[in-house]
């Protein structure tokens, strides 16, 4: 005999000032199954919550029904509450009032009150036919992998390993580093960039409980929280690790040329090389699009090989091949940082066809000291001291129609920094900026911003710039100030664009991979903006910086070592409770066709053997059966299955059915 | 039923909604506080792939005026694979109504993400809108009615 | 290639030389240009400042003509380009609006046949290699400016070109064996109409393309519009009394065919320019040097 | 005035803008790319910007009495480069012909033009610069602007001295007459 509980929450005005709540527990007080139905401010609050455990004992209420906000809010809590007084936590539901209800319809009371009372029948009809159900569960495997060796990964990785769990850290390219290593100074206080990253990585690489993966790529994620199996790629170097001292000689005199990356294409690379002087593992890496080597042999010839020759440890390997390989994890931190967005769309600052027109990250290699200028600042065109510069923030920012349409975060604070570092290293140079707005929140940001325009004498105009075009060996920088109300034109020898930071271009890509979201720019879905910053909706998958959306240095080694904590928290338990809404056979009804086993996205259906008396003889026939570890639920096995046998708890078909009924009754 | 009721017709739309997209979607319209008609009730799936298109068929034989079956994008599945079934199921389904006398445009698919609160405002709205113009599906309304006393006496 | 002509009011008048060069040059080229019987002006440059229907109407007219011919129609001119490509999308995109127009116009017009810009069709249809094949005269040793307005590639919806850096003139002048150099107001206004009502606005933007095209080194300007080419052409001689010599020779494109494909400049009406430009062509297929290439 | 007095003033004409001119003017964000391209810029009373400000906060009669409407040459380059996809040029356009029939003409010269040339037009069916120069001084009191290129013009052949007319002027002259009452119409229509 079903005895149900409804409590409809007011929610303080959020529910109340919209539904009808006493009417809506009215309504429902003789409905099937109802034995107590009752409303209240707060559901959620202590009161509240002792008013549901007490109806409970008092009235030998067996399910309950709670109409208050959504699901994805306060499940836990009610199923909690429940718990306590000693009833199953499966044995409860709740009715989305809020979210689904009275905030979509301010103001039509009496149809959102009608609504309530239809989710409210629906969600009685559903909890009397739920069944008593337990949880599972599943071994921790004690080690964590961190995607991505740029200081937010970096800095994870050392907070997991400090706690004493082993953690490997997945980069693609050939070194750790990120984004981070190409920055020359960091504001607001113009520390060296390098000189506090290095220390980090070299206690990175020496730290026994850190294993870096570098040159190799996600290829492939299965398993579930705790237990998640990740294949990788690894790339093939044509460099044996082993034997490599990285002294560094094979580079000396490799005739292959390509662009350096890490240069911003400022200069020219050799084809075996590592990134930059400070990488880690310092051991070269062979790009096989720019070796002549390998360019022959694609034509059937086999020349050059002066790096084998070269090298005293024999470690030069041209035979390598991508190798793949599956490691066990109980917990992942996605932290693949960011890319700088492309500033060629814009026509009107001439598509990027301009060499004196520059990203704000060409400008930290041109102001490096071991950059391609040796850190003097000069044009990319003529290699001259710029006499003026002009700076144009929110390039691909904050701009829906040709770029991204959210503010970057960091292009403020970077233009003040890179403007206050020209006036350093050139006195005479004249600097300006035309912003949208300055927004620096952040400890010592708006100081910063301050001493640029009055100590640094830097001028800041309010206007976007329409057109930039070369004039002679200038650049014309046509713009507006709109505080004045007067167009403004710049003669300029060097143009910075602050460019927008966007995410890695295969970042949707690898959210399918790993099975997290991703917004509508590409960036990592966290799974709540205020309280589940770098957790993800995937159990077991947390975040770390710049993937999540645009981040400075101390926002993403703080999101870093959040998300250490919370691996932490995963990894120290032994076992994890598994959810029991798992689908499941029942063999008597299974005619054994075996159409679920290729639907399961998880292999977790297998055909096997049973045995039965039939007619007083032992018969043996197949049936389905579902591995309750390996199912995560989903439910397609439910509706592929012909005789019914298939059915996924908690979502029956009876389940279902009975709201769907419910609803169309109402509608008599 | 007479014109003017014809006209003050209001649908009653069922949502099959996925948990992991379009319930956050549906929430995040709330957390948004998007406007749309109140004529739609949402029911909560684990995946769009759980949804029996018996279920929807039932619904339609009992007298719901639509019905919208909404999951994550394609590939985008919290499962994977779940809403590739989705996809597939429905779009026979939504054949086989024509040949059914069930009039197709009252039963949509959608994909919408746990992001896209306007987009679960825009679909519901349209398609209330479509419904309402289609008028009542009374088709079965009557039959249903005794249906549903049977059941309830048997019960 | 069949097409419907307009050639709209300034090629009567002010911009002969560019009726008569396209018409020259289309003959050449194997275009037939069918001219749009009795057709009317398109109310560029002040039906659009005087109401939103009237600004349709006008131009509406003439391209149900041309379908009813089943044809799309050739426009030389950039403005009339511009209005006609407007009513042209107004039909295609709302059954409304081409409603609305078909009861003003009192004949049909939905659309099917395409308002094209003559560049364009002479880049496009015919493509710089066709161009090429007829050369007998390169335009070896000009120094040219392509100057291409705003109507050409603004607004987006109607350009058919690049927007910020169009390149089908430039492509045609290399075709042609000019040099094209680069400089930043390939689609700065020159004024328009504002010449005429605002004169000193007028000559104000007309300097600011001058000065530099004078600031570039080129020979001469060229361009596919015959505003453009009135304000730029017609208004050195009065920046010329106010700022000092003003002397480049601005040619429509077609002219430029013409002369490269071997025709007499006086058929092509070049002798009618306001700022002579006959001398120029003396410099075809001389080197900076001042000998034969 | 009070600001939300002004705003209550304008009401009615904020509506007749949003309604003709289908431009959603909220979306401004005020960054000024729109007046930095402007080729007009330098003449403008007011620059771009605050036309569209003007606009945005519903100010329309301020934004109609601007000379910056009428200069501007509809050149689209503020609507191509407009970060927030706002057909500026769209709004500068709605408000000439707006301020026209409300009786505010910040230039008369450039209205008159306008008015000359639709008069060619509606009598020829054709544009006739002579007609349109002689028109248009007698119309502004400049009586010999522009006469110096008469004679080198027809010198020069550029000029045709007998106009062309158009052979159905009749339709021509009902077409003119139906699109303007559409006009009137859609003004009237709130």
């Amino acid at each position: 005999m079903e005895r149900v509980g409804v409590f409809i929450c007011h929610c303080g005005s959020n529910i109340g000032a919209v539904v009808d709540c006493a009417r809506v527990a009215e309504a429902v007080r003789n409905y099937p199954g109802v034995a107590y139905s009752t409303d209240y401010k707060y559901m959620c609050s202590e009161p509240g919550q002792e008013m549901i455990q007490n109806a409970i004992k008092e009235h030998n209420l067996n399910r309950v029904v709670v109409a208050s906000c959504s699901p994805r809010m306060h499940e836990k809590t009610f199923r909690a509450c429940v718990e306590k007084v000693g009833m199953n936590p499966y044995m409860f539901e709740m009715a989305n009032i809020r979210e689904h209800c009275s905030w979509v319809h301010a103001g039509k009371n009496e149809e959102a009150t009608e609504k309530a009372i239809d989710l409210v029948k629906m969600a009685v009809s559903k909890v009397c036919k739920n069944e008593v159900l337990q949880k599972g569960h599943a071994p921790v495997t004690k080690r964590a992998l961190v995607v991505g060796g740029g200081i937010a990964g970096i800095q994870c990785a050392l907070d997991i390993a400090n706690n004493g769990y082993q953690v490997d850290i997945l980069e693609r390219t050939p070194s750790i580093g990120g984004k981070m290593s190409q920055i020359d100074k960091t504001f607001p206080t113009i520390d060296c960039s390098a000189c506090i990253l290095t220390p980090k990585m070299v206690e990175a690489s020496s730290h026994p409980n850190i294993k870096l993966i570098t040159f190799a790529e996600l290829e492939k994620v299965e398993g579930y929280v705790g237990n998640f199996d990740v294949t990788i790629r690894s790339k093939a170097r044509s460099v044996d690790m082993s034997k490599c001292t990285g002294c560094g000689t094979c580079m000396t005199k490799c005739p292959g040329k390509a662009d350096d990356e890490f240069n911003m294409k400022l200069r020219k690379r050799t084809a075996i090389y590592t990134p930059f002087p400070q990488a880690i593992p310092n051991k070269p890496v062979i790009d096989r699009e720019s070796c002549l080597k390998f360019k022959s042999r694609k034509e059937g010839k086999d020349v050059c090989g002066i790096c084998a020759k070269m090298c005293p440890a024999g470690a030069i390997d041209y035979e390598q091949e991508d190798e793949l390989f599956v490691e066990k994890y109980g917990a992942i931190v996605m932290a693949t940082g960011y890319e700088q967005f492309d500033h060629s769309v814009y026509g009107e600052y001439g598509y990027g066809k301009y060499p004196d027109v520059i990203s704000g990250l060409h400008f930290e290699r041109l102001v490096n000291a071991s950059g391609p200028t040796q850190g003097h600042i000069v044009r990319p065109s003529d290699h001259k001291e710029p006499k003026t510069v002009v700076m144009v923030k929110c390039v691909g920012s904050r701009d829906p129609e040709h770029g991204k349409s959210y503010c970057s975060r960091t292009c403020c604070m970077y233009t003040a920094k890179q403007a206050t570092m020209i006036r350093d290293h050139c006195p005479d140079t004249k600097v300006y900026v035309f912003y949208m707005d300055v927004r620096t929140p952040g400890k010592l940001y708006d100081e910063f911003y301050n001493r640029t325009r009055e100590e640094y004498g830097v001028d800041y105009i309010r206007g976007r710039v329409s057109k930039i075009y070369q004039e002679g060996e200038q650049l014309i920088v046509k713009g507006e100030d709109t505080l004045l109300g007067q167009q403004v034109e710049i003669a300029a020898d060097l143009v910075i664009l602050a460019n927008a930071m966007i995410p890695n271009p295969d970042s949707e890509k690898m959210a399918q991979t790993v099975g997290i979201g991703y917004d509508k720019d590409g960036w990592f879905t966290e799974s709540h903006p205020k309280l589940g910053p770098v957790e993800t909706h995937t159990a077991g998958v947390f975040l770390a910086g710049a993937c999540q959306g645009p981040k400075d240095i101390p926002d993403s080694v703080a999101q870093a070592g959040a998300a250490a904590v919370k691996v932490c928290a995963l990894l120290s338990k032994d076992q994890l409770e598994t959810e029991p809404t798992v689908s499941v056979v029942d063999t008597k009804l299974c005619s054994g066709c075996g159409l679920c086993v290729p639907v399961c996205p998880y292999k977790a259906i297998t055909l096997e053997t049973i045995q039965e008396r039939k007619g007083g003889k032992t018969v043996e026939r197949q049936v389905a059966n579902v591995n309750s570890s390996l199912c995560q639920g989903c439910g397609a096995c439910t509706v592929t299955c012909r005789s019914g046998s298939a059915n996924l708890k908690h979502f029956t078909n009876a389940q279902i059915l009975a709201e769907v009924d419910a609803l169309c009754q109402t509608m008599q | 039923m007479s014109n003017n009721a014809v006209e003050n017709f209001e649908p009653k739309i069922l949502v099959f909604a996925c948990n992991w997209c379009t319930y956050a979607g549906a929430d995040l319209a709330g957390t948004s506080r998007l406007q749309y008609p109140p004529n739609v009730r949402v029911l909560r799936v684990p995946c769009s792939c759980r949804v029996n298109p018996q279920f929807v068929l039932r619904a339609f034989q009992r007298g719901i005026d639509g019905v919208l079956v909404a999951g994550c994008h394609p590939g985008d599945c919290h499962y994977t694979t779940g809403n590739y079934y989705t996809r597939r199921r429905f779009l026979l389904i939504t054949r086989m109504m024509d040949y059914m006398g069930i009039d197709s445009r009252r039963f949509h698919t959608r994909w919408i993400s746990g992001a896209e609160g306007p987009k679960f405002q825009q679909v519901v709205t349209e398609m209330i809108n479509e419904v309402k113009a289609i008028g009542p599906n009374d088709k079965f309304r009557d039959d249903a009615k005794i249906e549903v006393k049977a059941v309830e006496t048997n019960e | 290639m069949d097409y419907a002509y307009y050639p709209g009011c300034s090629l009567e008048s002010t911009g002969i030389e560019f009726h008569a060069s396209t018409k020259a040059v289309a003959k050449e080229l194997g275009i037939n240009l069918i001219e749009i019987p009795d057709w009317n002006c398109c109310g560029a440059s002040s039906a659009h400042a005087r109401g939103h229907w009237i600004s349709l109407a006008l131009p509406a007219r003439n391209m149900a003509i041309a379908e009813a011919a089943g044809l799309d129609v050739a426009i030389p001119c950039a403005a009339c380009y511009a209005r006609s490509k407007k009513v042209e999308l107004e039909v295609t995109e709302s059954e409304e609006a081409k409603e609305k127009i078909e009861e003003i116009i009192g004949r049909p017009y939905t659309g099917k046949s395409k308002a094209r810009n003559l560049t364009e069709i002479l880049h496009n249809d015919l493509g710089v290699d066709a161009i090429k094949a007829k050369v007998v005269k390169p335009l070896k040793g000009l120094k040219v400016l392509t100057y291409y307005g705003c109507l050409m590639s603004r607004p987006p919806e109607i350009a058919c070109d690049d927007i910020e850096d169009p390149i089908m003139l430039d492509d045609i002048m290399t075709a042609l064996g000019a040099e094209v150099l680069q400089w930043g107001f390939k689609t700065e206004c020159c004024g328009g109409s504002l010449t005429a009502c605002r004169p000193q606005v007028g000559l104000d933007m007309t300097k600011k393309i001058m000065d530099a095209a004078k600031k570039s080194g080129a020979d001469c300007i060229v361009t596919a519009c015959p505003m453009c080419h009135s304000n730029l052409d017609m208004r050195q001689d009065q920046l010329s009394k106010k700022y000092g010599a003003y002397n480049i020779p601005v040619y429509f494109v077609t002219e430029m065919m013409g002369v490269a494909m071997g025709m007499n400049p006086k058929d092509l009406c070049i002798n009618r320019h306001f700022v002579e430009a006959e001398s120029t062509l003396g410099k075809i297929g001389k080197t900076s040097e001042g000998g034969e290439a | 005035m009070l600001l939300n007095e002004k705003q209550i003033q304008n009401e009615e004409l904020n509506k007749e803008f949003l309604r003709r001119s289908g431009v959603d003017v909220s979306k401004c964000y005020q960054c000024g790319k729109c007046s930095a391209g402007c080729p007009v810029g330098d003449h403008m009373d007011i620059p771009t910007n605050k036309v569209m400000r003007l606009a945005q906060m519903g100010l329309i009669e301020d934004a109609m009495k601007s000379s910056a409407i009428w200069l501007c040459a509809t050149c689209s380059t503020c609507t191509t480069r407009c970060p927030k996809g706002v057909d500026v040029a769209r709004v500068m356009e709605t408000l000439r012909i707006m301020a026209k029939e409300h009786g505010y003409v910040a230039e008369k010269n450039v209205d008159k033009f306008h008015s000359v040339w639709m008069t060619i037009v509606g009598t020829m069916g054709r544009m006739y610069e002579p007609g349109l120069i002689v028109g248009r001084n007698f119309s502004t009191g400049k009586i010999l602007q522009d006469t110096q290129y008469g004679v080198p013009y027809i010198a020069k052949q550029k000029l045709k001295l007998v106009p062309y007319k158009c052979k159905n002027m009749d339709e021509i002259k009902s077409l003119i007459a139906k699109a303007e009452a559409m006009d009137r119409e859609e003004r009237g229509n709130k």
